[in-house]
């Protein structure tokens, strides 16, 4: 039983990793219908972003505590704005081109990323420090926490709700909404379309920012590709919640994190990828716009 | 009257397409003008041009003295000139009051006397006014997009083909909330393919062939002119 | 009797679209489907086309029944439409999207198609040489090879009437084919249905323009909330005080 | 005069392009330095690189190229998948190659041009079982691997080594490597309380499974294989790297070799880095020897060069003395363990007698 | 058509004398080149005709070099009959793994196939039944002998993936012009109105799998001669992502376009071995720049070119 909880524990944990970072794709795509591939690398350089600020903080003798809020204020704001670059550089000349070529550029805009983070940081593994986060465990009944992760559970969760509040119940919620249905009928009701798409990269790219610098410090690796994992499983997770919507990512987050602990803790391990893909697609042949998407019908 | 709108020398294109060349014409306020023509005529375009969803090539679009024609959409809505397009483009998962709230997302406040002006318009949208906007017939609908597009309480009003696909007792509703609209103050530009009814209570028409302007005048001059009628509006 | 619907029933979600509908289209007849938007009428097509599966009752067609088939089958039965919101292949020429319509009259197996037999030689041949005689009928030679989504609106819709053409059908379903078409265009297309059913083909029309239905229809069937509410010929119908109330409007 | 070219086949771009680069940069060193000596016979060396992304497409097509080239040896490539698939076309060409890749199937097809410059696996998973089970006698003994050719041909030549001493493995497992996550095995792995985990993967992860053994409070000790000795390990792992034994051969740093502290500090001088991993010492390695035999036979012939290397003895190494045996493996590297401690400190535990 | 026929002429006599101009090295992109052409112009079938989001063809271009090369080591059944059981086996397995995701729509799709190319891979490094050889993949795979020619020296393969080349060519044009073809067109541009004139949605889409299927794996048998040795990572996601931006770089459903984004997504990286560091930061670059200044590939599809007797005259 420990051992299961302890698994759910885990679960959790990635999950709400991912579910941070489905949250920003699934938050352009319900505007844009762009599946952003570079969103993972974002996420990435976010991280290493994150670490350099972290270095130079630490070498002008900043107290933990004033580091860290450093780091997270910087990071965030630089990935919002390289968000924002990346939108008007890379998709937004192709807003009216067929859709499979945005993501072209999508996946060119991540190789150019990817390898752009190692000309700086180099190929090799950054680590970072293990004392910047104060890291506490807990031991329940055999069951290990620690407050990393409860931190990042927490966040994920509040941001959560936040957005839903925000993009249900509040006007610009309402244009974004618009803006998604129909972009030329948002323009006629005065909607500022281009700024809504802004906003929302810069939005989408600031929570895969704070996923990128939870990544660095609960599992302290960095390395160049690392985003393409992180990107790939968000976006899964995204899908199989019903892509465009935000419950959906989070709970396709964390229903990936934990199908993936227990598939790999009691069915298979080496097998786990497999089945948690296998898993998913009967998920899809199921439910063919993830859980909580809507089946749009098409009237005819 | 005073003009509220002119247009003049206005050409686009869509890529190599060319849909509008030297359309000249104006719109005076507290009118309604009707566009007249055959299909890809040119028509909609005019209107999408005006409201800033297609760049104009050429010319220019003034409107109560200033040049709008290089605006984007958004800013062309906060002037005074909300256009309900063609094909309704309501936003079929929001809800009948959020889709009218959106109409009004310019407006600082929601103005409570427009949305009753609104609602007794058209009572059927205050009825629905929770249901998914998606899910209203077509009828409803065609009231949705109008309705919202004077949320923002237009000067200017830009109709595209607000019969379309309408029963015959609707769209009698739909014109006479028209002659209502602008007996309230609105001027109205309108788009109709049923020209013959839209003439009749409009104040003067335009007819667009292929892109340009061919015959221009007062409704009766109009319904009265042999080639409109043969050409547009049939025998009989 | 082509057509036989017999207590047809369909919903969506706590919506009744379709409350247990029957009517009958008999051979090379123009019948009429009128009634307030939302009525259910498209719905109507929809399920005897196959695109929707009536939940109660069944449709007859030719002797066969065919509730619930699939579109494609239902197709190959000779039963072909037209859409209300226009729905070509946007990115082919005129010329493909009619060919959609011998999809089922080509008689060669996509193995034919790989390696070119000569079957498959002389199935293409024939089919093109059809296309080019409902290019022809329908006045579009002159855009043969253009890409339908940049042809003005009355046009796509003659497209998707040749498309249905093509497919030699012995029941044409046409939703609303005069939305969007000027007077003018509308009398040309009251020309071209006459000229259709001349063909010996059956019609089944929906259409707001009440001009139109009143000198095309031979009978009329009048819908309200998925029921049939009235049904007669022209006359009868235009003066029948439910349909004025539910439909026409009182002047 | 002319030159003499010199074959670079590595992964630049690609999961392994930190190793690739470190063979690169070791490469261009050294020979930077021995044309700064003059050259040899005469003749400037010059460098040719070729990017194979550690797949087989890539080596096939990086062979090809660099025979083209003119190179008379090429040294690399790291991993064994794209060593594999370009061995035939070198000793087609007769050009020699010498590279770190560690599967044992490399010089079981007999090319005479193929000289390894490390140590096979069996050999290092011999050396493994003996330690895990006659020296530290565990009894409950769990393997883990990536799904590399290297680690997994590790993990599976260590189970059959154990196997064959009466070991006791309770559970044989994989990691997806980079995938950073991974208390579900280790949970599970807690259930079966293990005596000791051994890790035939590389560093970035194993530094990773040693901090989350801990963080999960699984008390059994964790045994690194080769691939896991490298400094980053330590940054990763933190406090948890203290009572990590790890298994390698002899380490440069500690051992005395003067010339591996020569050769550390001139690549941490020309390029403000550690070199990756012990790698890329290996393949420096491989590049002297090839070096010293064009010096000591005076020619560029291919044959005479791989006549002399299958003979070479005890030339000393940056990684110990080098020997050749007739197979081109590489003979007589002597394992060692290690045990950690005070975070980074290396203790000697246990050696190859 | 005439003009097109050049052009063709002129590609494959440029290809025949190719290989007597370059070095090995080069011999070898070139056959790689073709073979790829080849898995492109499969995945088209799919994702550019029928317009189906398949992000996992690699799955069924490694089906190919894996059956070969099992067959052709363990049971040392000669590669040239190891052709037809791959063909067929691929194409079987197009119908069983499409069959029941054939319903999902676009990004949904994607994410299926994407996952079924990620369920071979980790099949194929988990030795599945002790035949795929694990992450070492297998080696020593013999090669083709046809008409009692020995296709194994370089050249004799690049000719040989040269004409299935053409051969993949041939059909494919032959796919276009045709019923079959028409089908896949209209079931991309409207499923509904597709079904509504007698188009089999689920017969279609399936046979697009499983032709698509099937001549990958073509392509992957010769992969497997060429290199003598399959391992996983050369079927794994990246390398469907890497088929995947051909198609669309190219210009989906266009035989030209598709050779041309083979050329700029494989043969033109090739160019910069050497400057290995940078070349996939620039390539990223210009990947996002070909979009934006060929937003539908590089060499779009032309619809509206019909037999003669129907534009002639009028
Ligand atoms: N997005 C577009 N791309 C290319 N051409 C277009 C586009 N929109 C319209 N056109 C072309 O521009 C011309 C004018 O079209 P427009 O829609 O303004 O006509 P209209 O008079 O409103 O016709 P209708 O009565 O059919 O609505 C037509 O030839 C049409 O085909
Ligand atoms: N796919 C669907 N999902 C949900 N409701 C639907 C669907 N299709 C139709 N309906 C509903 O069924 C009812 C009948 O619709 P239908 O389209 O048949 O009306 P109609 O008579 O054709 O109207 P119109 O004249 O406006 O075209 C409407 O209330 C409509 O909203
Ligand atoms: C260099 C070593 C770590 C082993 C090498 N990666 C191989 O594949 O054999
Ligand atoms: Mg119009
Ligand atoms: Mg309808």
């Amino acid at each position: 039983m420990e051992i299961f909880l302890q698994q759910i524990v885990n679960g959790l944990a990635i999950g709400s990793i991912y579910a941070l970072v489905a949250i920003g794709y699934t938050m352009v795509y319900g505007v844009m219908k762009l599946i952003n591939f570079a969103h993972g690398d974002l996420v990435a350089l976010a991280a290493y972003v994150g670490l350099t600020v972290l270095m130079q903080a630490f070498g002008m003798h900043l107290s933990n505590l004033w580091a860290v809020i450093l780091m997270f204020t910087v990071t965030a704001m630089f990935i919002s704005l390289f968000g924002i670059i990346l939108e008007r550089l890379a998709y937004r000349p192709l807003r009216k081109a067929p859709r499979l070529s945005a993501v072209v550029s999508a996946l060119g805009a991540s190789l150019a990323i990817e390898n752009g983070i190692m000309l700086i940081w180099g190929p090799n593994i950054k680590v970072f420090p293990s004392n910047v986060f104060p890291s506490t465990r807990w031991h329940i009944s055999g069951v290990v926490i620690n407050s990393t992760q409860i931190a990042i559970l927490l966040l994920s969760i509040i941001l959560m709700i936040a957005l839903y509040i925000f993009i249900n119940r509040t006007k610009i919620g309402t244009a974004i909404r618009a803006s998604a249905i129909d972009q030329d009928a948002a323009k006629l009701m005065g909607i500022n379309v281009n700024g809504i798409i802004i906003a929302i990269f810069a939005l989408g790219s600031f929570l895969g920012s704070i996923g990128g610098l939870f990544i660095g410090i609960y599992y302290r690796e960095l390395y160049f590709q690392m985003g393409w994992i992180y990107g790939l499983n968000a976006f899964i997770a995204a899908i199989i919640g019903g892509i465009g919507n935000i419950p959906g990512a989070m709970l396709g987050g964390m229903l990936l994190g934990i199908f993936n602990v227990l598939i790999a803790g009691y069915v298979s391990n080496t097998w786990s990828e497999a089945l948690t893909f296998a898993l998913l697609i009967i998920i899809l042949i199921i439910k063919p716009t993830g859980i909580l998407g809507e089946r749009v019908a098409e009237k005819v | 009257m005073e003009t509220i709108l002119q247009i003049t020398d206005l050409e686009v294109s869509y890529g190599s397409v060319v849909a509008l060349k030297d359309i000249t014409f104006n719109v005076k306020s507290g009118e309604i003008v009707v566009l007249v023509g055959a299909n890809g005529a040119g028509k909609t375009t005019t209107l999408r041009a005006i409201s800033g969803l297609v760049k104009p090539k050429k010319g220019e679009i003034i409107f109560e003295g200033k040049r709008i024609d290089h605006l984007h959409p958004h800013k062309i809505v906060r002037l005074g000139i909300s256009h309900a397009p063609e094909g309704r483009r309501i936003f079929g998962t929001l809800t009948v009051y959020e889709n009218l709230m959106l109409g009004a997302y310019t407006q600082k406040q929601i103005d409570k006397n427009t949305l009753e002006w609104i609602y007794n318009l058209f009572p059927r949208l205050k009825e629905r006014s929770k249901q998914l906007a998606g899910t209203l017939s077509g009828g409803e609908q065609q009231m949705l997009a109008v309705g919202r597009a004077l949320m923002s309480k237009p000067k200017l009003l830009l109709l595209d083909e607000p019969s379309l696909g309408l029963s015959p007792a609707l769209t009698k509703i739909i014109f006479d909330t028209v002659k209502q609209i602008r007996n309230s103050g609105v001027t109205i530009l309108m788009v109709e393919q049923n020209a013959k009814a839209a003439l009749k209570f409009a104040n003067r028409g335009y007819v667009l062939e292929v892109g340009k302007i061919v015959l221009s005048g007062t409704s009766e001059e109009l319904l009265s002119s042999q080639k409109v009628v043969e050409a547009y509006l049939g025998r009989k | 009797m082509l057509l036989q619907l017999n207590n047809v029933f369909k919903t969506f979600g706590g919506i009744v679209a379709i409350n247990n509908l029957s009517f009958e289209v008999r051979n090379n007849q123009i019948l009429g489907l009128i009634g307030p938007n939302g009525a259910g009428k498209t719905t109507v097509f929809n399920c005897i086309t196959g695109i929707y599966k009536p939940e109660k009752g069944t449709i007859y067609f030719d002797g066969k029944n065919i509730t619930g088939l699939k579109p494609h089958v239902i197709s190959k039965l000779g039963i072909a439409r037209t859409f209300q919101t226009i729905r070509l292949f946007p990115s082919m020429s005129v010329a493909e999207n009619i060919m959609a319509g011998r999809h089922t009259k080509c008689r060669q197996t996509w193995f034919d198609s790989l390696i070119r037999t000569p079957k498959y030689f002389k199935d293409e041949k024939e089919n093109w040489l059809k296309i080019k005689y409902y290019i022809d009928l329908l006045k579009l030679s002159e855009y043969t090879t253009s890409i339908v989504s940049s042809l003005p609106y009355g046009l796509q819709r003659k497209v998707e009437i040749a498309r249905a053409l093509a497919s030699e059908p012995k029941l044409l379903i046409l939703d609303e084919p005069a939305a969007g078409l000027n007077n003018k265009e509308t009398q040309e297309l009251v020309d071209l249905i006459y000229q259709i059913k001349a063909m010996g083909i059956t019609i089944l029309l929906i259409e707001h323009d009440m001009d139109m239905m009143m000198s095309l229809a031979e009978y009329i069937i009048v819908m309200n909330f998925g029921e049939k509410i009235a049904e007669g010929i022209p006359s009868e119908i235009q003066s029948n005080p439910q349909v004025i109330e539910a439909y026409l409007g009182s002047e | 005069a002319g030159v003499i070219k010199i074959g670079v086949q590595a992964p630049i771009t690609g999961p392994f392009a930190n190793e690739g680069q470190g063979i690169d940069n070791a490469v261009k060193m050294l020979v930077e330095q021995q044309n700064a000596k003059g050259g040899l016979l005469g003749k400037k060396l010059e460098v040719v690189t070729c990017d194979d992304e550690g797949t087989a497409v890539g080596g096939a097509i990086c062979a090809r190229k660099l025979v083209n080239d003119g190179v008379i040896a090429v040294i690399g490539t790291y991993s064994s998948t794209p060593a594999e698939s370009a061995e035939p076309i070198y000793a087609r060409a007769g050009v020699l190659q010498t590279s770190d890749a560690t599967a044992d199937s490399l010089t079981k097809h007999g090319y005479w041009t193929f000289f390894r410059n490390s140590c096979p696996n069996s050999a290092e998973a011999t050396f493994t079982a003996d330690f895990l089970v006659k020296k530290m006698h565990f009894k409950r003994i769990v393997v883990l691997s990536d799904y590399s050719t290297y680690s997994s041909d590790l993990a599976d030549a260590t189970v059959a080594a154990l196997k064959k001493i009466g070991g006791n493995v309770i559970y044989k497992g994989k990691i997806q490597a980079g995938s950073q996550n991974f208390t579900p095995i280790l949970t599970k792995i807690k259930a079966m309380n293990p005596d000791v985990i051994y890790f035939s993967g590389y560093y970035t992860d194993g530094g990773l499974i040693r901090a989350q053994q801990v963080a999960l409070g699984i008390k059994a000790a964790f045994v690194g294989g080769d691939s896991n000795d490298n400094p980053e390990f330590f940054k990763l792992a933190g406090k948890s790297a203290n009572g990590v034994y790890m298994i390698n051969v002899p380490r440069p740093d500690i051992l005395p070799y003067p010339l591996a502290k020569e050769f550390l500090r001139d690549y941490q001088a020309k390029y403000h880095m550690m070199p990756p991993s012990i790698w890329t010492l290996f393949n420096a390695d491989g590049l002297r020897a090839i070096m010293y035999a064009i010096e000591k036979t005076k020619t560029t012939d291919t044959k005479k060069l791989a006549a002399f290397l299958h003979n070479l003895k005890n030339f000393p190494g940056i990684t110990g003395p080098i020997t050749f045996t007739k197979d081109g493996e590489r003979a007589g590297s002597r394992f060692m363990a290690y045990e950690i401690y005070n975070n980074n400190q290396y203790k000697v535990v246990y050696k190859e007698d | 058509m005439r003009k097109n026929l050049v052009w063709y002429i002129l590609f494959f006599t440029i290809a025949v004398i190719y290989p007597h101009f370059v070095d090995p090295s080069w011999v070898d992109i070139g056959t790689t080149f073709a073979l790829y052409s080849v898995v492109a112009l499969s995945q088209d079938i799919v994702l550019g005709k029928a317009g189906m989001f398949d992000m996992g063809h690699a799955t069924f271009f490694g089906i190919g070099a894996y059956t070969a090369a099992i067959l052709n080591t363990v049971y040392n059944i000669p590669i040239i009959y190891t052709i037809p059981i791959a063909i067929a086996l691929s194409a079987l397995f197009g119908i069983i793994i499409s069959w029941p995701i054939i319903h999902l729509r676009g990004d949904y799709l994607l994410v299926a196939t994407i996952g079924f190319n990620i369920i071979f891979y980790q099949a194929l490094q988990n030795n599945l039944f002790g035949l795929t050889g694990g992450p070492n993949g297998i080696f020593g795979i013999g090669a083709p002998v046809i008409f009692g020619i020995n296709i194994s020296s370089q050249r004799a393969i690049y000719y040989f993936a040269w004409f299935i080349l053409l051969i993949t060519m041939l059909i494919i044009y032959n796919i276009d012009k045709s019923k079959l073809g028409r089908a896949f067109h209209y079931l991309r541009e409207s499923e509904i109105a597709a079904e509504s004139f007698g188009v089999n949605k689920r017969f279609y889409k399936v046979l697009a799998f499983a032709l698509g299927a099937g001549v990958a794996s073509l392509a992957g048998v010769i992969f497997a001669v060429q290199y003598a040795a399959v391992s996983p990572e050369t079927f794994n996601f990246t390398q469907s992502v890497l088929f995947f931006t051909i198609v669309i770089v190219g210009g989906p459903s266009s035989i030209p376009g598709i050779l041309l984004g083979t050329f700029v997504m494989f043969v033109v990286p090739q160019f910069f071995r050497e400057f290995a560091t940078a070349r996939y930061f620039v390539f990223g670059i210009a990947m996002i720049l070909t979009m934006i200044l060929r937003p539908q590939g590089i060499w779009p599809a032309k619809f509206g070119k019909l037999p003669k007797y129907l534009t002639k005259e009028s």
